[in-house]
């Protein structure tokens, strides 16, 4: 069962990281994006983590890609243009790829003492990781918000030029 | 039953595609949805090692790197914004010119 | 500690109080106020001393007395050195001249200076002098007393330029300085090599020290005695160093009574005689002390007989002076010495503020030819004048006569070499007794030679001091040097009296007053009964009247042979090797440098975010693959065998 | 139980829970039509069966057969998948709602709930946050201003009011201990309508920040501006016809009984009594299965009433009103909510 599960979502997710690339219309590799996040929440629930599952869901899939397919729509972006290339991005770039995967698979096949996972495996729940969030590491989570409010703060910031710019207009 | 190396190798090839697409896409938009994808491969290492070690933390770890990508979100789509408000274009490679 | 209370760390700190208040609010504080802070610091020090000296002579203390402050001032390793003060016969007769002569030179100044620009600013600086003078006698360590020794520098070369309007004032400030920076050079060589031979600073321990090892002479010794000597040097005004007390006169008149006649100048004398355990065993030392003392005395006395400023005769004089003290320091006899000081801080500071009340007086005409028949016009400076100058002359029962004698005396015991002292030193008693005596004619006596001056007498706030330093120029050698010998001799060892008489001291005494009296004689035929006869005799002997106007042309001498070098080499040093070689080679070289990588990077940084990606894949792959490819063992596989273990470290 | 019979006792309970809610959602359309009508003075549909009962089948049969037009400028591959994605979206969250008393059911048995899931309250909302997907590509895709603009409304109201909503439930919560919608219900059991939360968990603010908010999420009268008529014609359907309109229609109601649901689960008890321990419980068994149901259905139905009676009474907001009310009260008040919920439940224990 959990073979199935995996192989459907990982099958999704990549499926979508491909046609993430493939597509040339913004809000189709935008969509496609959703459907990779998707399916890593159900991956994440799979590996015992159902908060970070609904987190998933809710704060990418939800909000942050609402937030891309807004921002495709307010800006009406089209079909990608046809640019000229950089050549070090090609050159220097997909060997690079190549081998940060090749690398970093040799050292995930060669580990000898990683476990395995399966349905009966526990889940971990929101009460226990609430209690390490808010007791070992409410410093860090104070902090965070703090990032937030800074970018809340600049955002609006960046925003409110463009329509001073527009009003002086 | 399946080995947590599959998950890893999953993460891996998520943020290899990730580069791949920063390096071939020149629409703005779509680069920084590949850098999502590229935060997502990792998140998902982090959950699995959570898993391999039963530790809380590197969940949490995901839920930081999930505030941080908001926040990230937020203040990147804004400064696209601004971009395409001063040169009506989305193709990185007309905006290599450092000022507005 | 037990024992009295003796408030030393209070001595200094309260002018340094004085400094501080006068220094920072004295611009804007009423000159009454200036002048209450500036007058109170130097009494309140006086007062301190006073009742230290009452204890000591009311046998309540025992001496030396040691004061430490309770944290250390430097503490590394073995090294200690702290804020100790250090209370002893020696420092007790130097703090009653400094705070007492320095008080009245304070008074003096209140009516002297009343009129100058910069009130509070004078009566800050004297005030800092005062502090930094304390320090330096009351120092128990070399490290205290050289702190005191460059703050009294810097307080002789704020007031030698204090009219830094004039820039021969500016300059006079600066050769000071320069030229006491080769004294401390000196001083600061023997500071380290004490410290390298005897590991300590402190005078009482290097003492000890010595005491313990009797057998240690000479060697390394001479070579730290010469080095201090060289510092005394520059400090007293003696041969080679001597230039700069002379273009000192530029400061005020109070200035140079205080620093440049009675106090500062003589720290040189206070230091050898401090350290006199050190230069006693040292006889090459001490020879060489004498010769330079006997020198410049001889010196300097030949340059003061034709000099015409008045303040320049005094400067002459005292370096003059300063010369038979280190005479008795190099033949040993300390206490003559410190003697000698104490008479002649009387005297002399009195010669310089009579002079300035006679300068006061002539509204700042310092020029002895212009002046004469001053005797009607300023009576009480003329008698306390007069005073000074039988004290310097040494007319017995004057008080410069106890100390010359017993220095010429000390020195006479000293064998052949003692003789040739004697009989220098007694020749230059000659010429003082003239020059003195000239300046006496000349300034008081005869006619008014400038007619459109109108000299009157000076405040009372000026003559009271001076009246209180003529009767300590009589009376102040009464005390007579077997007495005060008896009172220092714990602190610098007693006198010389081997192969000595009292008839024998008799006699030198009777010649040495004879010879002033001879001196006396002549300036009264040369200025008194013939005023048109020196000009003949210079004439007459153009040649040596040159040489010594000139002052031996030691000034140009320095000038050519010291000055001019170093500041060709200077020059060459910055505007050719600094300026052009180094900062302009080095700033074509950066800019080129910035040029060639900007020119490099510009096709780098080609603004393409992509490419910007691309590179940032490649870095990450770089150190991915750096990180974990095993590179020693695929090395291996080539037959490349790498030692990386110390690369590495140990570990792996 | 083998993962067969999982796997159809699953399907056949989402058979039943899918009908029942799309028959609800037929009926509620004719139960707003009737009661605006009669707000409004008029009749209503009548004609259809008696009292007009009829009148939902009709209306889908007209619906089914009306010609389906596809615009030709239209993004066609997100033009379909919009209104697939909006009702699906508002069906799937029911699936975690608790009908009736679990305690009946035989161990192992989910019988009133598809899933018993741990995060039920999170799955709610995450499917909430999909669902503006539907709206936002079909407004995008029919390359229709009016669409746009109803689209971009939509969005922004959403993404603004789900965090109203959001923090009005962290009260709630709070006082649960859990994020499972069964365990919030179960926590309210025991004194009837005085343990509720909207009572006894003094949520009176969060229920009515959230009914506000719950308002503005689904597009409903007074917040209904994506869709406003007079401005927008339909605003992000506009350009859809026929059963595309319809799927659209259904979502938009699916997702009114839905929001209805949890807002009964959270704050009214969900399917406890409001009498308590005052009315005797049922030995039948049959009767002690279907009260709790019925408390429930009676509650559901009272928001439907409310959403059509606010409907047929509250004019609309203007756009900055909407976005102002949202930003600068609903939020700031529902953390406060917050706070003083966190510090009573700190200072009771």
């Amino acid at each position: 069962m959990h073979l199935i599960l995996f192989i459907m979502f990982a099958g999704l997710c990549l499926a979508g990281a491909l046609n993430l690339l493939l597509q040339k219309h913004p809000i189709n590799s935008a969509l496609s994006l959703v459907v990779v996040m998707t399916s890593l929440a159900v991956l994440y629930l799979l590996l015992g983590a159902e908060f970070l599952a609904a987190a998933q869901i809710i704060v990418y899939a939800g909000a942050i890609m609402v937030l891309f397919t807004f921002v495709i729509m307010l800006l009406n972006a089209g079909r990608e243009e046809r640019t000229r290339g950089s050549v070090s991005a090609v050159a220097l770039g997909f060997p690079a790829v190549a081998a940060i995967l090749a690398v970093i698979a040799t050292v995930i096949l060669k580990a000898q003492d990683l476990g395995s996972a399966s349905l009966s495996d526990g889940i971990t729940s929101t009460e226990e990781l609430s209690r390490v969030l808010f007791h070992e590491l409410l410093l860090p989570f104070e902090v965070t918000s703090v990032l937030i409010l800074i970018a809340i703060l600049g955002a609006v910031a960046l925003a409110r030029r463009g329509n001073g710019e527009e009003a002086g207009k | 039953m399946i080995p947590l190396s599959w998950y890893l190798l999953l993460s891996a090839a998520l943020f290899a595609l990730g580069i791949v697409g920063f390096l071939i896409r020149r629409n703005l938009i779509t680069i920084f949805m590949s850098i999502e994808l590229m935060l997502n491969g990792v998140n998902l290492s982090f959950v699995t090692f959570a898993h391999q070690w039963h530790l809380v933390k590197g969940q949490i770890f995901v839920f930081f790197v999930m505030v941080v990508a908001a926040a990230e979100a937020a203040v990147g789509l804004a400064i696209i914004i601004s971009i395409f408000r001063a040169r009506a274009t989305l193709a990185v490679d007309r905006i290599d010119l450092m000022k507005l | 500690m037990n024992g009295p209370l003796l408030f030393l760390p209070l001595i200094p700190l309260l002018p340094f109080a004085g400094f501080l208040l006068n220094g920072l609010f004295g611009s804007r504080l009423p000159k009454p106020l200036v002048t209450l802070i500036a007058l109170l610091a130097p009494l309140g020090s006086l007062a301190i001393v006073v009742h230290d000296a009452y204890l000591y002579w009311s046998g309540a203390l025992a001496v030396p007395a040691i004061e430490h402050s309770a944290p250390a001032w430097i503490s590394a390793g073995t090294l200690h050195i702290d804020f100790g003060f250090v209370f002893d016969q020696l420092s007790l007769t130097m703090l009653l001249i400094i705070t007492g002569v320095g008080f009245l030179i304070h008074i003096y100044s209140v009516g002297y200076m009343a009129h100058e620009e910069g009130y509070w600013r004078y009566f800050a600086y004297l005030n800092l002098f005062l502090f930094f003078m304390t320090v330096l006698v009351l120092a128990g360590n070399a490290l205290l007393m050289f702190v005191g020794w460059e703050g009294v520098g810097l307080a002789s070369y704020l007031l030698i330029g204090f009219y830094f309007k004039r820039t021969s004032a500016a300059d006079a400030g600066k050769k000071a300085f320069v030229v006491n920076r080769i004294g401390d050079f000196g001083f600061l060589i023997g500071i380290f090599l004490l410290l390298a031979n005897f590991g300590t600073l402190s005078f009482s321990e290097i003492a000890t020290k010595l005491a313990a090892n009797p057998g240690w002479q000479g060697g390394v010794l001479t070579c730290i005695a010469l080095c201090l000597l060289l510092g005394a040097t520059g400090k007293s005004a003696q041969l080679p160093l001597y230039v700069w007390l002379p273009d000192a006169m530029e400061g005020p008149t109070p200035v140079s009574a205080l620093i440049h006649a009675a106090t500062m100048v003589t720290a040189g004398v206070y230091m050898i005689a401090r350290n006199h355990a050190l230069f006693d065993r040292s006889p090459l030392a001490l020879t060489v002390i004498a010769i330079v003392g006997t020198a410049t005395a001889l010196l300097a006395a030949t340059i003061a007989l034709v000099q015409t400023d008045i303040k320049r005769v005094l400067a002459y004089s005292t370096v003059s002076q300063l010369g038979y003290m280190f005479l008795g320091c190099g033949v040993a006899a300390y206490s003559a010495a410190v003697f000698h000081l104490m008479t002649h801080a009387f005297f002399k500071a009195l010669l310089f503020l009579a002079a300035g009340s006679v300068i006061h007086g002539l509204g700042g005409e310092q020029d002895l030819r212009k002046m004469g028949g001053l005797r009607k016009k300023m009576p009480i400076t003329f008698w306390t004048m007069t005073a000074a100058v039988f004290a310097i002359a040494g007319f017995f029962p004057f008080a410069g006569f106890f100390s010359k004698d017993a220095i010429l005396y000390a020195a006479f015991l000293q064998g052949t070499n003692g003789k040739i002292f004697w009989a220098v030193g007694v020749f230059t008693a000659l010429l003082t007794s003239f020059y003195m005596f000239r300046l006496w004619y000349l300034a008081f006596l005869g006619k008014p030679r400038s007619p459109e001056l109108h000299p009157h007498e000076s405040p009372w706030s000026m003559l009271g001091p001076l009246v209180i330093l003529a009767a300590l120029s009589v009376g102040g050698g009464w005390i007579g040097i077997e007495k005060f010998g008896g009172f220092l001799s714990p602190a610098v060892g007693p006198m010389p009296t081997k192969g000595g008489s009292s008839s024998l001291e008799l006699t030198l005494s009777i010649a040495a007053v004879a010879l002033a009296i001879v001196g006396w004689l002549i300036a009264h035929l040369l200025y008194f009964a013939k005023p048109e006869k020196p000009a003949q005799l210079a004439a007459s002997v153009s040649g040596p009247y040159k040489l010594l106007l000139n002052k031996y042309w030691v000034d140009e001498l320095y000038g050519a042979v010291i000055v001019k070098p170093i500041l060709a080499v200077s020059r060459f040093l910055l505007e050719w090797l600094v300026e052009f070689a180094i900062l302009g080679g080095l700033a074509w070289l950066l800019a080129g440098l910035a040029m060639l990588s900007g020119a490099i990077l510009q096709k780098w940084q080609s603004g393409n975010l992509r490419s910007y990606a691309a590179w940032l894949a490649a870095g990450a792959a770089a150190l991915l693959l750096f990180a974990l490819v095993p590179w020693t063992s695929v090395l291996a596989n080539f037959g490349i065998h790498l030692n990386l273990v110390h690369f590495y470290g140990a570990g792996r | 139980m083998t993962i067969l019979q999982f796997v159809l006792f699953s399907l056949l309970k989402v058979l039943v829970v899918t009908v029942v809610l799309l028959t609800a959602v037929a009926y509620t359309v004719l139960l707003e039509r009737k009661v605006v009508g009669r707000i409004q003075n008029r009749w209503g549909p009548s004609r259809v069966g008696p009292f007009g009962l009829l009148q939902p089948l009709v209306d889908g049969v007209k619906l089914f057969l009306k010609e389906d037009l596809v615009p030709a400028s239209v993004y066609r591959p997100l033009f379909l998948l919009a209104p697939v994605l909006a009702l699906g979206c508002a069906l799937v969250s029911i699936a975690v709602v608790p009908f009736g008393n679990p305690a009946v059911a035989p161990e192992g048995f989910h019988l009133f709930q598809i899933s018993d899931v741990n995060i039920g309250l999170l799955v709610v909302l995450g499917v909430t946050s999909i669902g503006v997907y539907g709206i936002a590509l079909a407004g995008w895709s029919s390359n229709n201003k009016y669409s746009l603009l109803g689209s971009l409304r939509s969005s922004a109201q959403l993404i603004s009011y789900e965090l109203a909503l959001g923090l009005s439930l962290v009260g709630v919560v709070l006082r649960a201990g859990s994020l499972n919608l069964r365990v919030i219900v179960e926590s309210q059991a025991g004194h009837g309508i005085l343990s509720w939360n909207i009572f006894g968990g003094f949520q009176i603010v969060a229920f009515f920040i959230y009914l506000t908010a719950a308002y503005a999420e689904t597009n409903r009268a007074p917040f209904d501006l994506p869709e406003a008529e007079s401005e927008l014609t339909a605003g992000y359907h506009t350009e859809y016809s026929s059963m595309k309109f319809a799927t659209f229609f259904m979502a938009e109601y699916a997702n009114m009984i839905t929001v209805s649901c949890v807002a009964s689960l959270l704050f009214l008890g969900g399917w406890t009594s409001p009498f308590g321990s005052l009315l005797p419980p049922p030995h039948n068994i049959i009767l002690s299965a279907l009260l709790p149901i019925f408390w429930f259905v009676v509650k559901v139905f009272f928001f439907l009433f409310l959403y059509i009676w606010v409907r047929g009474t509250l004019p609309r907001f203007r756009y900055d009103q909407l976005m102002n009310f949202g930003w600068r009260y609903l939020m700031p008040i529902a953390i406060l909510n917050i706070v003083g919920t966190s510090l009573w439940l700190a200072l009771k224990h």
